[in-house]
């Protein structure tokens, strides 16, 4: 039997791309095979590799839920040659997708807890299907505190989904942002810094931290002041990725394959490592 | 002349000076070969050698470069480092095999329209005669 | 079963298959010896040490096109390129087989990647047993040998008058042409090589990963491709589209850990900057992570090319025999 | 091999060193071949006695200058390898308070490659007018140095007078072997681009492609960028590993600025290069 070329990817179309912030786009895609949309299965956490044929392929996390319908969403930052070449694309252009690849934030595992969770900048993205997933079933997890940071109050992300987030029980939404404007009443301070001051208690608690690596290197150290032990302490790594297939060794680090090993780690994990990120 | 080989031209002309003179040709109604693709520049200092040789790998037979007469430059200095980066360059380009003859430097001021008809003209029938570039 | 084939016959039997299929064999080009397309037998030349470049360039080439996207009637359509006939490399030696047969683990591996397999499925392997060692041979320390067999389909070893002609598998067997009389003749005892201390060289290099050595071997480096490129089991690729008019490709390209922007990501956040880390990268991938992550032996087939090409002689032999004395001492 | 000129290398490397005048010596050491040298670090005064120079010694050590700004060197130079230290003060990429010039009466490097050492002297040898560096902190000079004075630019003549189809095919031959591997341009004192052209991916000037239109702009593209300014040390040419004659390429371009121009690489650091200046009178063989 021919094997299928793992390079291949599935054909997409494009179903809108929605402006989250200038430089930020959700895009909503639907792969054109019905069989194949069907086996396309993801868990939050979990990455595909987008091909804006022409240009290349890079990886982006699902931020959208399985169970809420078939289409893939992401969160692309313009940032390179292929984030641009995505943000040309208009609804209908046809994109490919590979995946779905990576580990997934175990959630199972965290039933029961509290749930810390911090972003910053276009790291909002991966963790805002953790944040569904855990509305969705609210009463399986104790307090639910989200920390956002951006640069500018017109990076955070996924703004209109603010007020849900807020008006759920028990939950607090905390914003902040490095430089604020005029019309900017909230918070602005660096998100470690926030942290800090809101000191979540590490009681039986999780937290989960994406964003710039500067930002995650300092937010963790302030995450272990606080008594946070190291394997309540959840992150992604992120790396120069290509295949996402484990050969071209392009995201080791260290002995770890970021795109079969990881993206998630926890910084028990992490600290094992050989070669620091 | 239609068994005549079709030359395909790229002409990079600098914006203040030979390209105003190709619009200075069209606007009184003087006509020239229609191979050439005019690409237009700020200054025939910008152009890098990289965008010659590219021109030459993808299929033309024959490259122009057109800027002010040294001394009118826009930007005063742009055609005297131009002057000197072609003159080494022309030398290298046949020296690595893509033939001196088939890049063409030139000096056409904004009022030169016939001048620039002039250029053009020779230059196509010159690459009709040299026949296709052969690219390996 | 062992069989002669006279100098004669062998010129026959490589005429035929050049014929019949793709005959990659050893080429002189200027001073160089390179595995080349050959398509007249006088061509190939079997007095040479080894290759200066890895036949592995056949089954991982320096550049290839994964698939191409072609627009028929609006329908984008996928189309993976494929060889269009078998392959016989002729003249490669054991070590280099085994370089292709270490390859295989991550190429081979769920999910496989077909471009390589296909190559490796329609891929003969006919192997020269080395006569004399090069000084900057030592294969023998790294699990291969002048004589090992084990990872080609065919091999040869050259006798007075012709060739004895070991067949290991099927494949061979239907390569061979038929009327080859046995042969009884004992095959010659191979060269005797110097021996470099691997022992365990996996756990020091754990050891002394955070050890201010590489950041001193680093100094003199000067983070060229070479040795990457030239290594039979070098195997980092990048990946990027090509589009001219009408047709569009994804190109896999031969790339290497020591250049700058290996492991940098959009945005310029590069977690390996150093130097002395970009140069551990590579024998930690070959001394540590392979053997560890393929339960195999080190990705180092001691061909020695690396020794022979790198500009500033960063040999490989000694950086293992420092860290063994580094692991002993307890670090520099 | 001359243990006079290494003692005196030793000796001021040593007190170097115990005065702490600079944090390291660049010079050489013998090969794990036990015949070629290659490059070596020393830290320490201990150090010292790894140094050595023969006529196998022919990197051009000036390149590690660039990765090492931040701290005072010491760079054992000879006359050839001197002409690119005038070029990186020239190109303001060194500065000259940071190093520590050991300087060589150099009698002549000849052909070397791993484990091989032949005779006879490079070919910029024999055309080299220097008998020592252009300049020096410190001279270490044993006896008298004569060179025979080749005539230069022969190589090149000589491929100028072939046709432009037969250059073609001789460099399409040469650029099809190309692997880009890009020793020729990390081993380059004049090549310190934090990002090469080669690399750029947007706009993307050649791609990841190994093949013979973007080998062929690679290598024109790299020695157009060396103009006026390759002191002509052939290092490239020298650890290229599928030996394509890279030196052609520069000496040509070489040749052309000193009959164009009137200029050489690296004779004077405070002399402007040909291409950052020009004559407002010269026609360069362009009719107004």
């Amino acid at each position: 039997m021919v094997l299928k070329n793992p390079f291949i990817p599935y054909l997409a179309t494009l179903k809108s791309a929605v402006d989250l912030t200038p430089d930020v786009k959700l895009l909503k895609v639907e792969l054109k095979n019905p069989t194949e949309r069907a086996s396309f299965n993801y868990k939050p956490g979990q990455f595909a590799l987008l091909s804006a044929f022409g240009e290349g392929e890079a990886p982006f996390g699902m931020v959208s839920l399985p169970q809420h319908g078939d289409g893939l969403e992401f969160a692309v930052r313009r940032i390179g040659t292929v984030t641009r070449a995505l943000h040309e694309l208009e609804p209908g252009d046809v994109l490919g997708v590979r995946g779905p690849f990576g580990n997934y934030f175990p959630l199972e595992n965290y039933v029961g807890k509290n749930m810390v969770i911090i972003g910053g900048g276009i790291g909002m993205a991966p963790l805002r299907p953790v944040i569904n997933q855990i509305l969705e079933q609210r009463d399986d997890y104790q307090d639910l505190l989200i920390i956002n940071g951006a640069r500018t109050p017109q990076d955070l992300v996924f703004a209109p989904e603010f007020k849900t987030w807020m008006k759920t029980p028990r939950t607090k939404l905390e914003l902040t942002v490095d430089r604020g404007n005029e019309q900017w009443g909230g918070r602005v301070a660096l998100v470690p810094d926030v942290v800090k001051k809101l000191a979540p208690s590490p009681d039986n608690a999780i937290t989960i931290t994406c964003g710039p690596p500067i930002m995650i290197h300092y937010t963790l150290a302030v995450l272990r002041e606080l008594g946070f032990k190291d394997n309540q302490i959840v992150t992604t790594l992120e790396a120069k990725m290509k295949c996402g297939l484990g050969k071209c060794a392009r995201c080791n680090v260290g002995d770890k394959y970021v795109c079969q090993d990881g993206p998630v780690f926890t910084l028990a994990q992490i600290s094992q490592f050989l070669e620091q990120p | 002349m239609s068994s005549e080989y079709h030359p395909k031209i790229i002409g990079f002309l600098c914006n203040w000076c030979s390209y105003a003179g190709a619009d200075m040709a069209g606007t009184s109604r003087m006509s020239y070969p229609s191979n050439i693709r005019i690409i237009r520049v700020p200054c025939s200092g910008r152009v890098d050698p990289i965008l010659l040789i590219k021109c030459f790998q993808q299929g033309a037979d024959g490259v122009l470069v057109s800027g002010c007469h040294p001394g009118d430059c826009h930007y005063n200095e742009g055609n005297y480092h131009a002057r000197r980066k072609f003159a080494l360059l022309c030398d290298f380009l046949d020296y690595v095999g893509i033939g001196k003859e088939r890049l063409r430097i030139e000096w056409v001021s904004a009022s030169e329209g016939q001048r620039f008809v002039d250029k053009v003209s020779n230059f196509t029938k010159e690459m009709a005669k040299l026949g296709p570039r052969s690219e390996s | 079963m062992n069989l002669y084939i006279s100098r004669g016959d062998l010129t026959r039997w490589l005429d035929q298959l050049c014929r019949e299929r793709i005959l990659l064999a050893p080429v002189r080009v200027q001073e160089l010896t390179l595995f080349q397309p050959v398509s007249k037998v006088e061509e190939i030349t079997l007095d040479f040490g080894n290759t200066t470049l890895s036949p592995k360039g056949w089954f991982l080439p320096p550049t290839e096109a994964l698939f191409s996207v072609q627009d028929n009637d609006g329908q984008s359509q996928l189309v993976s390129s494929i060889i269009e006939k078998d392959a016989v490399i002729f003249g490669l030696r054991p070590c280099d087989a085994k370089g292709i047969a270490l390859m295989d683990g991550p190429f081979l591996r769920e999910p496989s990647d077909t471009p390589y397999q296909e190559r490796r499925a329609r891929t003969s392997l006919i192997g020269l047993s080395c006569r004399q060692a090069q000084p900057e041979c030592f294969c023998t320390s790294m699990g291969s040998a002048p004589n090992d067999s084990s990872h080609v389909d065919i091999l040869l070893t050259e006798i007075e008058n012709g060739y004895i002609a070991q067949v290991i598998t099927k494949k061979g067997k239907a390569l061979l042409p038929k009327a080859l009389v046995k042969s009884e003749e004992a095959l010659p005892s191979p060269p005797e090589l110097q021996t470099v201390p691997v022992k365990e060289i996996t756990l020091a290099v754990r050891e002394l990963f955070n050890d201010p050595y590489w950041e001193q071997l680093a100094d003199r480096c000067l983070h060229c491709n070479v040795c990457a490129y030239v290594c039979p089991t070098c195997y980092c690729f990048d990946m990027r589209d090509y589009s001219n008019k009408e047709n569009l490709e994804r190109v896999r390209s031969w790339d290497s850990c020591q250049s700058i922007g290996f492991s940098r990501i959009a945005g310029g956040y590069n977690p390996r900057t150093t130097k002395g880390a970009r140069l551990r990268q590579r024998f930690a991938h070959k001394l540590l992570y392979f053997p560890e992550e393929f339960q195999q032996d080190i990705a180092c087939v001691g061909c020695g090319r690396c020794i022979k090409s790198c500009p500033v002689n960063i040999d490989i032999r000694e950086t293992m025999s420092d860290l063994k004395r580094l692991e002993v001492k307890g670090g520099s | 091999m001359d243990s006079e000129l290494i003692q005196q290398i030793r000796n001021q490397a040593r007190s170097l060193l115990e005065s702490g005048e600079v944090k390291g010596i660049i010079g050489y050491e013998r090969a794990s071949d036990g015949l070629t040298a290659r490059p070596f670090f020393a830290y320490e005064p201990a150090a010292v006695e790894r140094l050595i120079f023969d006529e196998t010694c022919t990197h051009n050590l000036t390149k590690y200058l660039l990765n090492k700004k931040t701290e005072k060197m010491a760079v054992v130079v000879k006359p050839c390898d001197s002409r690119t230290i005038n070029l990186l003060l020239n190109e303001k990429q060194i500065r000259r308070d940071m190093v520590f010039v050991m300087g060589v009466a150099c009698p002549g490097v000849v052909e070397t490659s791993w484990n091989h050492k032949d005779g006879t002297l490079q070919a910029r040898c024999k055309i080299c007018q220097l008998v020592e560096p252009l300049v020096y902190d410190f001279l270490a000079r044993h006896e008298a140095v004569e060179r025979p004075q080749g005539e230069p630019y022969r190589d090149v003549q000589e491929m100028e007078t072939k046709s432009v189809t037969e250059r073609k095919d001789f460099w399409v031959e040469q650029f099809e072997r190309c692997i880009r591997c890009y020793a020729c341009r990390q081993v380059c004192p004049g090549c310190y681009c934090p990002e090469c052209f080669v690399e750029q991916l947007d706009p993307l000037w050649v791609g990841i492609r190994i093949a013979p239109k973007e080998n062929e702009l690679w290598q024109i593209m790299r020695a157009f960028h060396l103009a006026g300014r390759c002191i002509g040390c052939d290092e490239c040419e020298h650890v290229c590993p599928v030996n394509i004659p890279l030196s052609l390429l520069n000496h040509k371009l070489e040749k052309e600025v000193k009959e164009l121009f009137d200029f050489q690489a690296g004779l004077n650091p405070e002399e402007q290069p040909p291409l950052t200046t020009f004559k407002k009178e010269e026609r360069l063989g362009f009719e107004e």
